[in-house]
């Protein structure tokens, strides 16, 4: 388990965070820009020194101002993916890649070179250099360079930012691997719903070095406060559900879960396969009953919840759909027209082929947005 | 009254200074001096520079001078003269006997024998030929610690780096550390003359004057009392 | 106590003043070949940056000897000078300060050049769409943000001018008051029975004045790299 | 009139551009990475030189190399705001603005440095140095510069890509007013389709050195090949519209164009205004008649014009709707249910409330994502 | 045509070995210096700062005095280490090469300093992430990096060593074949009446081997700087 609680003061601006999250997969920790998020990294990595709290991961021990402990970051192993990268840039991708793993002790080197090749695809740039990688490639090369170095634990500062769509979609397949595929817990930093959605298992939301919401991906993003909280206008939900069956002769996949099934674009995940869907709020409608004649494919009985405004004139409705939550942003005007209130059941509709192609990828978790 | 500057080689430098002094305090005119190596000032006055005395260390700047008409001919003299001396660190007993076939290279030893540069400096070529007078100068010219001014030899010697050296009477008198502990015979080499001459240039009459004042029993006092001696008669 | 005898700090000034002319003087034409160097490439280049770090390579008395041969009363240049300008160098504290700036100038040339390879093509390019034709873009872009590079590079190369001995004493002599700099009263002081003391005395005001020289520059080039917004 | 018409071989990359555009708008160079963007504006500063050609902006003549005319630079008059901003960081933001001003005679000045400073809202900045600004402050700040170079036209490579989307949204409306209150002619590079939909009167696609398309936005986002040709995913119509009425009770507007009428959240236009709408592909829902007890508010009648495939499992449907194209983007299945085929009456439904409220801002022509 | 006597010969390959040896040798030294002085701050980082300069701005035969009165065999450091190794400097071409070495000193290490701050504190940060210590760092991360940087700095350090004249002279006194550097054939050769030609022949030569030096440097500069990726 992770488990940080630090204080520090930076000059104007005091961190005070205290977070756990498990062994595995990823906890993002989510706020604006300048709300925090490098600085505590930077003291996970021990790059830069809280004035007192602790940091542990598993058995091991940091930090700990009590019992007088700081690790020196040498000695953490701790992979760090830092937003630009840090490639060495005299050393080949395959010097860059091993720096880490020569300076463990072969008995505990359990990730080896070329799984870790497989894994992020870098087979073809080895013998390269840094400099004339693509913006994807590079951050790839980073995400392997942290890995070899046997990490307990794997830190990544907005790891995608610099990255442009195309970059982005060709690197978040490879850190879903990774998530899936390792048993090491990654502390993620992000300004990027879309990326904490798809790859969070826990998020972390800070805002002025301090944590304001923390837990499960889909219970935080689900709270109808969450754009007072965070700035998030792209309110919306996320879904975890199982495939039930492919439609091949149409390309979609069945998902099921508590609350009904949904019809999407075939998955790439067998049937059982886990799958994590991101209900955008502006693309979930409201009927009274389920309408016929229709290209929407979906339609999610459930039961009004809650009706909060959340722009001038439009209301976010949150909707309980079995045990799992929606949220649809809708006009007023609807919400009066339709007689929206708690209590009120409805047909959530949920168009099933909007998003794009290459956001399907394999993975336990997946993420596809509707 | 009209300065005068005279350009003097730098050994000249305490007793120049003094009978400028003196001078000054006599006539009221102020004397300038520069000194440096005989060879910078004569190539200076070569090529223009505005001084109106050179006291040269050594004949052949001179000579270079007067053969391209840098100087009155008619005031050159030969000043002074000075006596070549073997120093040792102060507190050695090193005693040697220069004569031919004297103990000077035994002496030696492994040590080096600091001195000018016989090439071009003029205490290194006095050295020379009083060595090779000797018949010595194949035996100790390997072992020469050559210097490109006189004090940089006073300082090898002074400093018990090398166990001799060879330089001037007056030289000798800079360094504390040295000691006097044999001196050349006169015959051993050509005669030690520091030559002076009025710049064909000049038409300063109180260079002149200071000039005269040089060569008068009163300067020449000034000049052995800093361990010159008088100037040998030139054949 | 006086720390110094009226001749030493006679000295003293004059090696200040000497050395401060000899930058201030070949200042702009460092500048420019740092310039040049650092943002042109041209057939030749090696031998100009030869030439440039001429001085280092030669011993100073030889440069010493150049400047008499060629900066003299007698010399093509001195001759021309003297008879058209009645400029006279050798003998002149002018002299020491243009014997010291040719021995330091490559130290200069280097440092700035440094600073100006390190600055963004880009803002170059950027004032030319602002309409800023080469001289304009050099003195409103280039020259303030060489600025801190110029000044250390500046500082050491009047540091460097502070001590140097062999091109001065050979090309404008020993003159006490007008071309007896610092180091050649040390050099004076080592010829006379008790100098050694006088001359430690002169060497470490010598290096003193260096080290503040030093520190003022480094200090300075921080405020000046905060000024132009880059510290 | 911008007339530009360039070769140029680079390496193994050749450049062969040809377009013209009108005096007044903004021009939008749109690309994938590496498609030669950049190597157009630079020809255009005189930063690179074509190998042959010409480029005109009005009567002047920047390069002919028939007539062997090569304006420097810094003849030229055109402004560029760079990427990477390059303010000067040695002057304030003052005299970073007056740097080209100072450039031209008095007498041509026709853009004075408080207009400019209102209009980009720079007012608190004049005092300050580029180091400690924003980047969306720098990139305003950019603009007003090149503004004040009083240029016969503006160029502007990616001025948003270095800009998170907070500050993305901070300068696209100066660059609006830009467009709107100034008679410069702007040519925008840009591979972000959100900032060209907004900001571009035409666009020029651009792939491989080549000019594939060009022409009205509208004309050019609503092609159905336009994924093939752009690899854009994100497909999507371009709608102008006039403010019709205002509802103010709900917040809402009405908007008309000659294919039917639109509500969207209120849009700070007078009515009569103009506003131009993005409405993604994947947001539109075809039904076969106009459902009701919907929460849907927008329904448009129209026929369809052309189906394509966009995907394993997914379809774009063109829809006439009056003089106007949308385009829905829906499941295979669906096209099959409700048997789509050309010529097929069906009703477009458009949700009104889908957008952020930052994207509101003033300007004749209004872009809203839908 | 024989450009160079027997004897000339002998000066320009001395020179070259003792410019050689000393550039290798005080090397390590002048990358420690430039390694704390532009990555660390310390108290008395300015005095340290000036000491490393002192050496450019003390006219260099004080600079050769001071050897002598050190590191001569009666001096502190000469007579141990004649005592305690049987290494004898004065008289030695090894001399030579320390007086060289240590008027050089300063310019290699302005310059590799210079490429020690100019590497980005970032890739140090990730080396220690990655499980590398301090002077595993320096090999692995810095060393590499500032090699471009390092490289210039020595060659102009080893071109003003080719140079350099009094403070050789002082400490290590002028034997042909031992300590006699071309500079000091140059010198000799200027103090003779008829001695210009031949300084000048000297002279040139120095400069071409200045030359050579500082054109491979930039050459090899250039490739150094492709090989680490910054080219
Ligand atoms: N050394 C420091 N001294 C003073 N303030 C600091 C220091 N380091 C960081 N801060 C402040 O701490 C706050 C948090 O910075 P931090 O870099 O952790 O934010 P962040 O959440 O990572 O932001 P971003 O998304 O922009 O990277 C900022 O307001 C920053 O100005
Ligand atoms: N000097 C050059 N020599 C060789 N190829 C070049 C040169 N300059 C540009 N190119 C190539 O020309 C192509 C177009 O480059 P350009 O920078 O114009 O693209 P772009 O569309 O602006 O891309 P981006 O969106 O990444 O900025 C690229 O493939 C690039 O590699
Ligand atoms: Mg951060
Ligand atoms: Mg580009």
């Amino acid at each position: 388990m992770l488990d940080v609680s630090i204080r520090r003061k930076l000059g104007g601006f005091a961190l005070d965070i205290a977070f756990q999250a498990e062994e595995r997969g990823v906890t993002a920790l989510f706020g604006r820009s300048g709300s925090g998020k490098t600085s505590v990294i930077n003291a996970i990595a021990g790059l830069s020194r809280p004035d007192e709290g602790h940091i542990r991961v598993g058995d091991a021990v940091f930090f700990d101002s009590a019992r007088r402990i700081d690790v020196a970051v040498e000695k953490r192993r701790v992979g760090y993916v830092f937003q630009e990268s840090r490639l060495f840039p005299h050393m080949t991708v395959r010097s860059n890649l091993e720096y880490g793993l020569r300076r463990v002790a072969a008995a505990e080197r359990r990730i080896a070179l070329g799984p870790v090749v497989e894994l992020l695809g870098l087979g073809g740039l080895l013998d390269r250099r840094p400099r004339g990688l693509s913006g994807g490639e590079t951050q790839r090369v980073a995400l392997g360079r942290a890995l070899l170095a046997q990490p307990r634990l794997l830190l990544m500062d907005e790891p995608m930012a610099a990255l442009d769509a195309a970059r982005k979609a060709e690197i978040l397949p490879y850190i879903e691997r990774l998530r899936d595929e390792m048993n090491i817990p990654i502390v993620l930093v992000s300004h990027a719903v879309d990326e904490v959605v798809r790859l969070a298992t826990t998020m972390v939301l800070i805002a002025d070095g301090r944590v304001v919401a923390a837990g499960p991906v889909g219970a935080v993003m689900g709270r109808l406060d969450l754009s007072a909280l965070s700035g998030i206008q792209d309110a919306g939900a996320v879904l975890d559900l199982t495939v039930e069956r492919h439609i091949d002769a149409d390309g979609l996949s069945a998902l099921a879960f508590d609350g009904g099934r949904l019809t999407v674009p075939r998955v790439a995940r067998p049937v059982g396969g886990a799958v994590r869907l991101h209900i955008h709020a502006r693309d979930v409608i409201v009927a009274l009953s389920p309408p016929s004649g229709i290209s929407v494919r979906n339609a999610l009985p459930g039961r009004v919840v809650a009706v909060a405004e959340s722009g001038p004139s439009s209301a976010d409705v949150q909707i309980a759909v079995g045990g799992s939550f929606l949220i649809a942003r809708i006009t007023r005007a609807a919400v009066r027209d339709l007689d929206l209130a708690p209590g009120r059941e409805v047909v959530a509709l949920v168009k099933g082929v909007a998003f794009e192609p290459d956001l399907i990828a394999p993975g336990p978790r997946r993420v596809v947005d509707v | 009254a009209q300065d005068v500057l005279v350009l003097a080689a730098a050994s000249t430098k305490n007793a120049v200074e003094k009978l400028a002094g003196q001078f000054k305090a006599k006539t009221g005119v102020a004397i300038t001096s520069s000194f440096a190596a005989s060879s910078a000032l004569a190539k200076q006055i070569e090529n223009g520079a505005p001084a109106d005395l050179f006291i040269s260390a050594d004949l052949d700047w001179m000579d270079y001078l007067q053969k391209r008409n840098l100087i009155k001919v008619d005031s050159r003299v030969s000043l002074l003269g000075n006596e070549l001396v073997v120093i040792a660190p102060k507190g050695s007993t090193l005693k040697p006997d220069l004569k031919p076939g004297g103990d000077l290279p035994a002496l030696l030893g492994d040590g080096r024998l600091a001195t000018g540069d016989p090439s071009n400096v003029p205490v290194g070529k006095y050295a020379q030929a009083a060595l090779e007078s000797f018949g010595q100068w194949a035996q100790i010219e390997p072992k020469l610690a050559r210097t490109d001014n006189v004090r940089a030899a006073l300082a090898l010697v002074s400093r018990g780096e090398a166990p001799l050296g060879i330089v001037y009477r007056t030289d000798a008198a800079v360094d504390p550390g040295v000691a006097v502990v044999g001196v050349f015979p006169p015959g051993s080499h050509p005669a030690i003359v520091f030559p002076v001459a009025l710049t064909a240039t000049t038409t300063n009459a109180n260079a002149v004057k200071f000039l005269d004042f040089l060569k008068s029993p009163e300067g020449l006092a000034v000049f052995q009392e800093f361990g010159f001696v008088p100037a040998p008669k030139l054949p | 106590m006086d720390l110094l005898s009226p001749m030493e700090m006679t000295a003293l000034l004059l090696s200040l003043r000497v050395a401060g002319w000899a930058i201030v003087g070949s200042l702009p034409l460092a500048v420019l070949a740092a310039w040049v160097l650092g943002r042109y490439s041209f057939p030749g280049k090696t031998l100009v940056d030869g030439l440039v770090h001429l001085p280092l390579v030669l011993p100073p008395v030889v440069v010493g000897y150049i400047l008499l041969i060629t900066m003299g009363t007698k010399g093509v240049i001195g001759g021309w000078l003297l008879q058209t300008f009645g400029i006279k160098l050798i003998f002149t504290p002018e002299g020491a300060s243009l014997a010291v700036a040719v021995t330091s100038f490559p130290l200069m040339v280097r440092a700035i050049r440094l600073s100006v390879e390190a600055i963004d093509g880009g803002l170059e390019a950027a004032a030319r769409t602002l309409g800023a034709g080469p001289v304009d873009r050099f003195f409103t872009i280039l020259l303030p943000l060489m600025a801190p590079g110029l000044l250390s590079g500046a500082i050491v190369a009047f540091a460097a001018a502070m001590g140097e001995f062999g091109a001065v004493i050979t090309f404008v002599s020993n003159i006490p008051g007008r071309t007896q700099t610092l180091p050649l009263a040390i050099y004076a002081a080592t010829q006379q029975p008790d100098g050694d003391a006088v001359a430690a005395r002169l060497a470490v005001i010598s290096f003193s004045v260096a080290l503040v020289a030093l520190m003022a520059s480094e200090f300075l080039a921080r405020r000046l790299r905060r000024l132009i917004g880059q510290g």
